[in-house]
């Protein structure tokens, strides 16, 4: 009896859910006005001030659609077309000496509610900033800035403290940039750095529609006035994009499900598995980065094995380029990437502009590149790993990967060095090791084990990468055993706390061959004593007096000079001889779109914008999205 | 009076130490943690820009002050239970200034609501059908439910919960997979938020349901199976009372009372399954809030969220043991 | 003993169905030990690659054999999961029969500390000390964690057998035959307590199983080790079930549960072989 | 009534027992057990009679007062005989109709269990057991139920407050007079009572076994009941069968068999009953109780037995009618009286 | 002479209820009484459940304190025995025999665990021969043998057997005083005898002294030397079990004597009828 009635609640209960497909997806707005991205899971749902700290969900369309400043460089463009004046009407104008740069405002911009943007709101951002020191650029800006003036309506000039002809990039966005206040509302706060800023005002196409207290999705609304916007004007139509929905769309598998399920147009980041599920079974209604494999799109960022050259005995050149040469770099690509990797022999990222400025000229140094590995020297460079790779996942991939070695070099890299376990043995030896059976003992006579320390699932190709590694290693005779570091990674990372570590130790603007980027803070008064907080980015701590001489160069180099490619070289150049952390591959990023709504998307042929929806250069791509018929 | 008043008395005590000791414990384990919070920070404001490495130190300097971290762990500690009395946890590390408690207030609801739906579920449907299974033993279609639950009891959560999703969500898609509620839908009392609700809580409450159903229904089955022969039942059958009275009112009842104290205790216990199904469907309730907050080392809020999580079990357990009296006349009367 | 298991498996069906899936994933399980590649070893193998005659269960996307994986994992998986089981059973025996026997004040403090314990939520407790030990967490670390965690549901439960067995007659009357306190609880109460102990394992196991599954899966959890929750851990880096390689999953899954059943008709049937009543009625009373 | 020796005649009995052999069959892990606890058992009851069964603890008299309630669960199981019931014309074979036995339940037929601590459902009040044990039977409506429960506690010398109570709040007097009233109430044909005043205080045991009396009188119910203590059946019971190792050895009118036992053990559970005033030096019965799984071949008692002769120990004595009662002993004769 | 149980003034009062109104039962009232070491005894204490006779018991067995008064066992006061070897010692001159001879003995061990403990704690046996005599010799005493003994379980042996192996490990240490509590009262009526038997036998023979406790008036008169009848914690009535017993003075005593049934049905049947009326 009582069996049955319980069956019958049940499907009552069923009845009444199963409506569910019938209903919007989200409510009140058509789904074809809608672009859906995947967003961040918000901690701080309510909070929508962009300069002070903890932020937290900054990545959820905020700065992306509705802050704005100077300039951006599209990290995927190269020369000219890779800068985009924004709030500025031109480049930045330094005097002689570096030591002043003038900033001349685009007129006609408002923000959202109505009042007028000027200079004074670039002022107030600047002062307003030094004055609590809390906030986002507080700290650059009271380091660098001596005083700011609005000369003008619409000119700013910054008077710094001491000569930096990098002092632009602090307002031009890569992935974010000091973004511009409204004064008319912060004026009116008792505590910039307490105030939630909510709803926000904004400065660009989009503004705040709707959010979810708990965090999970904001809608972003197009502005009425998107003409009076930096981005809005030098538009010829409207853009088609009504709405954009940040959503955070749960884990990877969730990501895969909801854009086969066309609930997610725009995926950050999956695993390889996950992208060529989707291009498997979704491959009618998605588009790539690349229209094949290896679909990813490489972000500016170089993941590599790091070493504490404060601990022995990394710090001896030879180690680390036995290490390197220990390294089956195919393995690691399949491992890693299932062979979808953007190799990278030099310390910088093979993406943007440094394949022109970097990449092919430096080909022939590359191939006759010497090592002396203390019996003999030898030409560790192998041109035609991308060929290799190719080789390796035609079988599952066959006519989607070309024949033509310039295509692939952009697929798969350029080269890297080959594995070379004789000549990785003898730098060992040179270096004072000994062989006993299979296990290398350090010059001390201790066994030469390793922890490779990753992050883990955060960043699942790194973690990959580094269980290759660490077998690679421990099969020639060095035990590694791989450590995921979770959470902790970033502080063990910045206090020293590790061995070795696969991460990001170099990033670029992509679309800029200047390396001050990352560089400035590889300069050797920044390091720091074991256990201290080394600040980002020289994790390796990478102490070198040729390094340091570039970096002093650079500083008095205007930033658009020739002569930055040319001392970007030398680093280069310098860091192959040292090896001081191992550079493997650009970030790639499996970041697929869904064509079921939208088209237009960018890709490796139409590099317009940076595909990573959490990177600011985004907007360029929502502007010109068009909805499909 | 005066046995329920002891009774009373003692729960009270009882109430009073799991907050202390509890709290203490999580307070000493967060402290003990490496992450430094400002570091974190640092690392969170630094990551992704060109920050000049001069900049690091004044931003160091003006976070230490901002997140009040200075003094002794004494200190601190006292200050903390200043804090809880006050229900303030201070402001979240990774979204400061935003105080703990309004992160943790506006994920518990969500949290409570989930845990008490399907819990009530499970605790109903694992007891009653272990205690039909253990009464009518030779029953066909209970010994397949039987197995069935038994069968489901050892898979873990997050496989349940991920085939769950598979299934509802992929291979035949008639349920959200993701997030409380549908995007844009304006909270209240309407009909479509709250359907809503119930079609986005269905997979996360079934997953928990699943989970939870095995040891409520061997438990149950065996008290039952033990109560069968208990005198009173073996008299009312010789008494010729009918079964479904027997069932309910002579074993079902009586083995229900030590489940609820069951229920009280397994409180405790909820919290991990709970933690593992936001976590998949991201459910935006204070497990998934606690998993963030250990990503990112905002210590604060984990600290708030594991004290808040002790508070609430403890509360839960404490009127459960208040509703206890009511049901078991032993306790109420003696 | 021989002749109890000999007994067992003829005279008792659901032992002998649980014995042979016991030993038969036991033996499967030791056979990691005879694998012909080491556990950890990747991509030697091509990955992805279904069930075939050559690959019983598949290649993992890391381009393992899902079957040798397995093997080690539910080696290391129970190693963790009866670690957990036995160190809580010693401290549930342990407290539980003290606080029935000893009585009064003991009782008092010993069920308050339990009581307390039980109402802590463990998941958030684990995932604090883990984020404290870091890599110095070590599987036997996280196990005695678990234990510390695990043992005060089944302490009430064997003191309430404790208790009532120290009102018995034949208690007092050990007492004024001299014997002392531990020779009263493990000669004389013991046998009482044998079938909880028995049946809260299974429930322990279960539980630790979890844990690690849940932890894993978080990401805190040792990945060098094949676990079936590091199994599940590499499984979802690399989309496995979305990929299709659902043989990643499965078979572990299906090995848990087969192993679960043996366990528990292994519990249930030594259970009631060694359960007071039916001993008795065995030997004849 | 005291003296009456009526012989059991077919028109007025009440319950009739046939050859009722009950085993308790047990096989554990490949130990076979076979316990002959009710072994060959005839017995008929009259209406309005009050027959006590007497035996010592494991001699089966409580297996035979379940088999005869059908109160069995396995490994109980009866394996040969009936047990018949005759309410008033109605015949309820107890093992052939269940549905029917279900039915006659309470109506017809009521049980005292042993220990009334527990017969109650401790977490319910105690009218709700009247409400579901006795009811249906009535046929009448709620409010004439609870007055007709309450007339009836009142002459059992209970308040009928008590209805609102738990059992826990109730002293054992109260308990076991709550149970006797809940299975008098239908006012049945037969009660069937397991040592219905065991577990009581001497002082109470006198008013509970003088209620019992009472209501038996005044309902015209017959009683069978079982308890090891000879003056309780010398109390109230009409008439007496003694069991020993599973198996009747004695009956007849309780005045007969205490002043003339006719079998050894009877003669030696009457001998050895001390009383006050009298302190001379009482022999026990050596020996023990025969294990049931494996009883001594002829007279299962001769081991024991003083006059065991050979005979005794080869051939089992029949239960035959001799004086008032019956008997199974080949020496019945020689039987002394204490 | 020389007390060897000496009872003086002895109270003993329990807490019930909780916090806010708590009562306290007194179990056992002002109770005095002595036991002479030079003359063994049969002591009986009769009452009903709840009478305090199960606590004064427990009380001279050391399992519980007096609230007031003490008990003085060969001198030396009973409560303030606490270290272990002095419980011991205590325990090897003072034995318990329980109520319930099934439940006396573990049924999951053999019984003879039971009797090896008390021969190798109490007299301080290592060797497993001088254990066995010893254990032997107490059986013999109540006439059974280790042979019949060594290596069963409850469940094998008659109640009556368990009694008196039960008696007989409390012989092991040959102690001067046996508390037995309700020692009959499970047992059927055939074995009863048997029994009180047995402890007229051990005080002639053995001259141990035995305190009986029972709510069985016909076994205390047959038994007895002295008896105390105690009531709600009160000793109402005390003095020679055959004065006391057969004429009963106190109004309680008198009823428990009439509530006794006796063993004949036309007796029996005439209290039963006056009941009804």
């Amino acid at each position: 009896m009582l069996l049955k009635k319980l069956a019958a609640a049940a499907l009552a209960i069923a009845a009444s859910v199963m409506p569910v497909a019938a209903q919007d997806f989200i409510a009140g707005i058509p789904r074809e006005e809608a672009l859906i991205i995947q967003g961040p899971a918000a901690q701080n749902a309510e909070w929508f001030n962009l300069w002070a700290p903890g932020g937290g969900a900054s990545n959820n369309g905020l700065q992306q659609l509705t802050a704005d400043t100077f300039w951006f460089i599209n990290p995927d463009g190269t020369g000219d077309a890779a800068w985009t004046n924004a709030l500025a009407a031109d480049k930045p104008l330094y005097n002689d000496d570096f030591t002043e740069m003038t900033v001349k405002l685009k007129q006609g911009i408002y923000w959202s509610d109505g009042v007028e943007f000027t200079a004074d709101d670039v002022v107030y951002t600047v002062e307003t900033q030094i004055a609590h020191p809390g906030m986002g650029w507080s700290a650059p800006f009271t380091v660098n800035v001596e005083s700011v003036e609005a000369q003008d309506r619409d000119t700013v000039v910054f008077h710094l403290k001491a000569p930096n002809s990098r002092f632009h990039t602090l307002f031009t966005v890569r992935w974010n940039a000091a973004w511009i206040m409204p004064k008319h509302v912060f004026e009116k706060v008792d505590d910039p750095l307490t105030y939630n800023n909510n709803p926000p005002v904004s400065l660009s196409a989009y503004q705040l529609h709707s959010y979810d207290t708990a965090g999970n999705w904001v809608i972003w609304k197009l502005r009425d006035d998107w003409q009076r916007t930096s981005i809005g004007m030098e538009l010829s139509e409207a853009p088609e994009v009504k709405y954009v929905v940040y959503r955070n769309a749960g884990n990877p598998d969730a990501r895969v499900i909801e854009q086969m399920n066309h609930n997610l147009d725009v995926i950050n980041d999956i695993a390889p598995e996950g992208m060529f599920t989707i291009a498997r079974d979704a491959g009618e209604t998605t588009k790539y980065w690349f229209p094949g494999f290896p679909f990813a799109h490489p972000d500016p960022t170089l993941p590599s094995v790091l070493f504490n050259h404060q601990r022995e005995p990394f710090a001896d050149k030879d180690v680390r380029w036995a290490l390197a040469l220990m390294i089956d770099i195919r393995s690691v690509s399949m491992g890693s990437y299932r062979g979808a990797a953007n190799l990278a022999a030099l310390s910088t990222p093979p993406t943007g502009t440094a394949i022109t400025d970097y990449y092919v000229p430096m080909q022939d140094w590359l191939a006759n590149f010497e090592l002396d590995t203390g019996n003999g020297t030898i030409k560790p460079y192998d041109s035609t790993v991308s060929e290799q790779i190719a080789a390796l996942v035609r079988p599952q991939w066959g006519d989607s990967i070309p024949e033509d070695t310039e295509q692939l070099q952009r697929m798969f890299g350029f080269g890297w060095w080959k594995q070379d376990p004789a000549a990785a043995a003898a730098l060992l030896q040179k270096a004072g090791f000994t062989k006993n059976g299979n296990q290398w003992l350090k010059p001390d006579g201790t066994p030469f084990t390793i922890k490779l320390m990753v992050e883990g699932d955060n960043i699942p190709t790194l973690a990959r990468a580094g269980t290759i590694i660490a077998q690679q290693w421990s099969m020639e005779g060095i035990q590694t055993t791989v450590d995921v570091a979770g959470p902790t990674n970033g502080q063990r990372l910045g206090g020293g706390d590790y061995d070795v570590a696969i991460y990001w130790t170099v990033e670029t603007w992509g679309g800029h061959p200047d390396l001050s980027f990352f560089l400035e803070s590889y300069h050797s008064d920044f390091i720091k004593q074991p256990g201290e907080t080394q600040p980002p980015r020289n994790l390796t701590r990478w102490e070198d007096e040729r390094l340091d001489a570039i970096i002093e160069d650079n500083r008095t180099v205007n930033f658009d000079s020739p002569e930055v490619v040319e001392l970007g070289m030398e680093y280069l150049k310098l860091a192959v001889e040292e090896m001081p952390f191992i550079p493997l591959m650009a970030y790639n990023k499996f970041a697929p779109f869904d064509t079921t709504y939208w088209t237009g998307y960018p890709s490796a042929a139409d590099p317009y914008s940076a595909s990573g929806p959490f990177w600011s250069n985004l907007r360029y791509m929502v502007v010109a999205l068009k909805a499909a018929q | 009076m005066d046995g329920f008043a002891k009774y009373l008395g003692r729960r009270l005590f009882q109430f009073f130490l799991v907050i202390f000791l509890g709290v203490s414990l999580a307070f000493l384990i967060t402290n003990l943690s490496p992450v430094d919070p400002v570091e974190q920070s640092v690392a969170l404001m630094t990551n992704f820009g060109a920050t000049d490495p001069r900049s690091v130190e004044l931003m160091r300097q003006a976070l230490q002050e901002l997140y009040g971290l200075q003094g002794s762990m004494l200190d601190q500690y006292l200050a903390f239970w200043g804090r809880v009395i006050r229900g303030d946890f201070g402001p979240s590390l990774s979204a400061f200034p935003t105080p703990v408690m309004s992160l943790i207030m506006s994920a518990l609801p969500w949290t409570i609501g989930l845990l008490t739906l399907s819990l009530v579920i499970t605790w109903t449907l694992g007891n009653l059908l272990g205690a039909l299974a253990g009464y009518y033993r030779s029953n066909l279609l209970l010994k397949f439910s039987g197995a069935a639950v038994m069968a489901l009891h050892p898979v873990p959560a997050y496989i349940i919960g991920l085939c769950l999703l598979l299934a509802f969500g992929f291979i035949w898609p008639i349920l959200p997979i993701s997030g409380g509620a549908q995007m844009n839908l304006q909270p209240g009392l309407t009909l479509d938020y709250l359907r809503s609700l119930i079609v986005h809580g269905t997979l996360p409450a079934l997953t928990l349901v699943l989970v939870g159903l095995g040891s409520w229904f061997i438990s149950m089955r065996s008290l039952v199976s033990n109560i069968v022969t208990d005198d009173h039942v073996v008299y009312a059958e010789l008494g010729g009372v009918s079964s479904n009275t027997i069932f309910s009112q002579y074993v079902a009842r009586n083995a229900l009372l030590p489940q609820l104290t069951g229920l009280a205790l397994s409180l405790g216990n909820v919290f991990g399954g709970a933690v593992i199904t936001e976590f998949l469907f991201n459910y935006p309730g204070v497990g998934r809030l606690m998993i963030q907050g250990i990503y990112r080392g905002d210590y604060a809020l984990v600290l708030g969220v594991t004290t808040i999580s002790i508070i609430a079990v403890a509360v839960a357990v404490f009127i459960i043991d208040l509703i206890y009296p009511l049901i078991d006349p032993r306790v109420r009367l003696s | 003993m021989f002749k109890i298991l000999r007994d067992m498996l003829r005279y008792n069906v659901e032992f002998a169905i649980g014995f042979v899936l016991t030993l038969s994933i036991f033996l499967f399980a030791l056979a990691h030990f005879w694998a012909p590649l080491p556990d950890t070893a990747i991509y030697l193998l091509p990955p992805d690659m279904p069930p075939s005659a050559q690959y019983w269960f598949g290649t993992t996307s890391r381009g393992q054999d899902v079957l040798w994986q397995m093997s080690s994992a539910i080696w290391n998986t129970m190693l963790f999961g009866l670690t957990v089981t036995v160190l809580s059973r010693l401290l549930a025996v342990a407290v539980g029969m003290l606080s029935g026997y000893l009585g009064g004040r003991w009782d008092q403090a010993l069920m308050t500390l339990n009581d307390t314990m039980i109402a802590l939520p463990n998941i958030p407790i684990l995932l604090l000390v883990y984020f404290v030990m870091r890599d110095s967490m070590s599987w036997p670390v996280l196990a005695a964690t678990a234990a510390l965690l695990g043992w005060n549901y089944d302490a009430r439960l064997i003191r309430s057998v404790t208790l009532s067995l120290r009102n018995r007659e034949f208690t007092r009357h050990a007492v004024f035959a001299g014997m002392s306190v531990p020779q009263i609880l493990v000669r004389q109460h013991l046998p009482y307590v044998m079938p909880v102990i028995f049946f809260t394992a299974m429930n322990n196991l279960i539980w630790a199983i979890g844990l690690e599954v849940t932890l894993s899966v978080l990401g805190f959890s040792d990945i060098n080790r094949p676990t079936i929750g590091g199994m599940i851990y590499w499984a979802n880096q690399h989309q496995a079930i979305i990929a299709g390689i659902w043989w990643w999953i499965a078979f572990p899954i299906i090995a848990i549960v087969l192993l679960f059943l043996g366990l528990f008709l292994l519990a249930i049937s030594v259970n009631e072989y060694i359960d007071p009543r039916s001993r008795l009625s065995r030997m004849g009373a | 009534m005291l003296n009456t020796l009526q012989a059991p005649t077919t028109t007025d009995s009440v319950l009739r027992v046939e050859g009722l052999k009950a085993y308790y069959q047990m096989n554990y892990f490949g130990v076979r057990r076979e316990v002959r606890a009710v072994d060959d058992v005839s017995l008929t009851i009259n209406r309005n009679e009050i027959y006590g069964i007497a035996g010592e603890s494991s001699s089966g008299k409580s297996s035979l007062i379940k088999t005869i309630a059908g109160a069995i669960t396995p490994p109980l199981r009866v394996v040969e005989g009936s047990v018949k019931f005759d309410f008033g014309g109605r015949a309820l074979d107890v093992y052939a109709d269940p549905q029917a036995m279900k039915a006659a339940r309470w109506q017809n037929l009521s049980y005292i269990m042993q220990g009334s601590m527990n017969v109650l459902n401790p977490v319910r009040r105690v009218k709700h057991a009247f409400h579901d044990f006795a009811f249906k039977h009535m046929g009448i409506s709620q409010s004439a139920f609870r007055s007709r429960v309450e007339q009836h506690l009142h002459r059992i010398g209970l308040d009928p407050r008590v209805l609102e109570s738990f059992p826990h709040q109730l002293s054992g007097g109260m308990r076991q007079r709550l149970t006797i009233a809940l299975a008098t109430v239908c006012e049945p044909d037969f009660i069937i009572a397991d040592e219905p005043t065991t577990a009581l205080d001497v002082l109470v045991q006198q008013d509970v076994l003088a209620l019992i009396k009472d209501i038996q009188q005044r309902m015209g119910a017959s009683i069978i009941f079982v308890t090891h203590d000879m003056t309780v059946h010398a109390a109230i019971a009409d008439r007496i069968g003694i069991v020993y190792a599973g198996r009747l050895v004695e009956e007849g009118p309780t005045l007969d068999v205490f002043r003339r036992p006719q079998h050894p053990y009877t003669a030696h559970l009457i001998s050895s009953l001390p009383r006050i005033g009298d302190n001379k030096k009482r022999s026990a019965l050596p020996g023990k109780p025969p294990n049931l799984a494996d009883p001594p071949s002829g007279c299962r008692f001769h081991p024991r037995c003083p006059l065991a002769v050979d005979k005794c120990r080869s051939e089992n004595p029949p239960l035959v009618v001799r004086q008032t009662g019956r008997v199974a002993c080949w020496r019945a004769g020689e039987v002394q009286a204490a | 002479m020389s007390a060897l149980l000496e009872l003086q003034n002895v109270n003993k009062d329990y807490r019930i209820g909780g916090f806010f109104d708590s009562a306290t039962l007194r179990a056992v009232k002002n109770v005095s009484f002595t036991l002479d070491s030079s003359k063994p005894e049969i002591f009986t204490i009769v009452g009903e459940s709840g009478s305090g006779k199960t606590t004064t018991a427990r009380m001279i067995l050391g399992n519980e304190a007096p609230t007031s008064g003490t008990l003085r066992f060969m001198g030396q006061d009973i409560a303030a025995i606490h270290s272990r070897a002095d419980r011991l010692k205590f325990m090897a001159r003072a034995q318990p025999i329980f109520q319930n001879p099934f439940e006396a003995f573990n049924p999951l061990t053999t019984i003879d665990y039971f009797l090896f403990s008390t021969a190798k704690r109490f007299l301080g046996l290592r060797d497993k021969a001088a254990v066995d005599a010893a254990t032997d010799k107490a059986l013999n005493h109540v006439g059974l043998s280790l042979a019949e003994v060594r290596g069963r379980y409850s469940h094998e042996l008659s109640g009556g057997q368990l009694q008196r192996i039960a008696v007989a490990r409390a012989l092991i240490p040959e102690p001067k005083l046996i508390v037995a509590d309700e020692p009959v009262s499970m047992v059927d009526a055939s074995l009863r005898m048997s029994i009180v038997n047995l402890f007229r036998d051990l005080r002639d023979r053995l001259g141990v002294s035995i305190i009986y406790i029972t709510h069985d008036l016909s076994t205390a008169y047959y038994i007895s030397d002295r008896v105390i009848i105690m009531h709600r914690g009160d000793v109402v009535e005390a003095g020679v079990a055959q004065e006391v017993l057969g004429n009963p003075q106190h109004p309680y005593s008198r009823a428990l004597s009439q509530a006794v049934l006796p063993p004949d049905p036309e007796a029996a049947r005439k209290i039963i009828m006056a009941k009804i009326q």
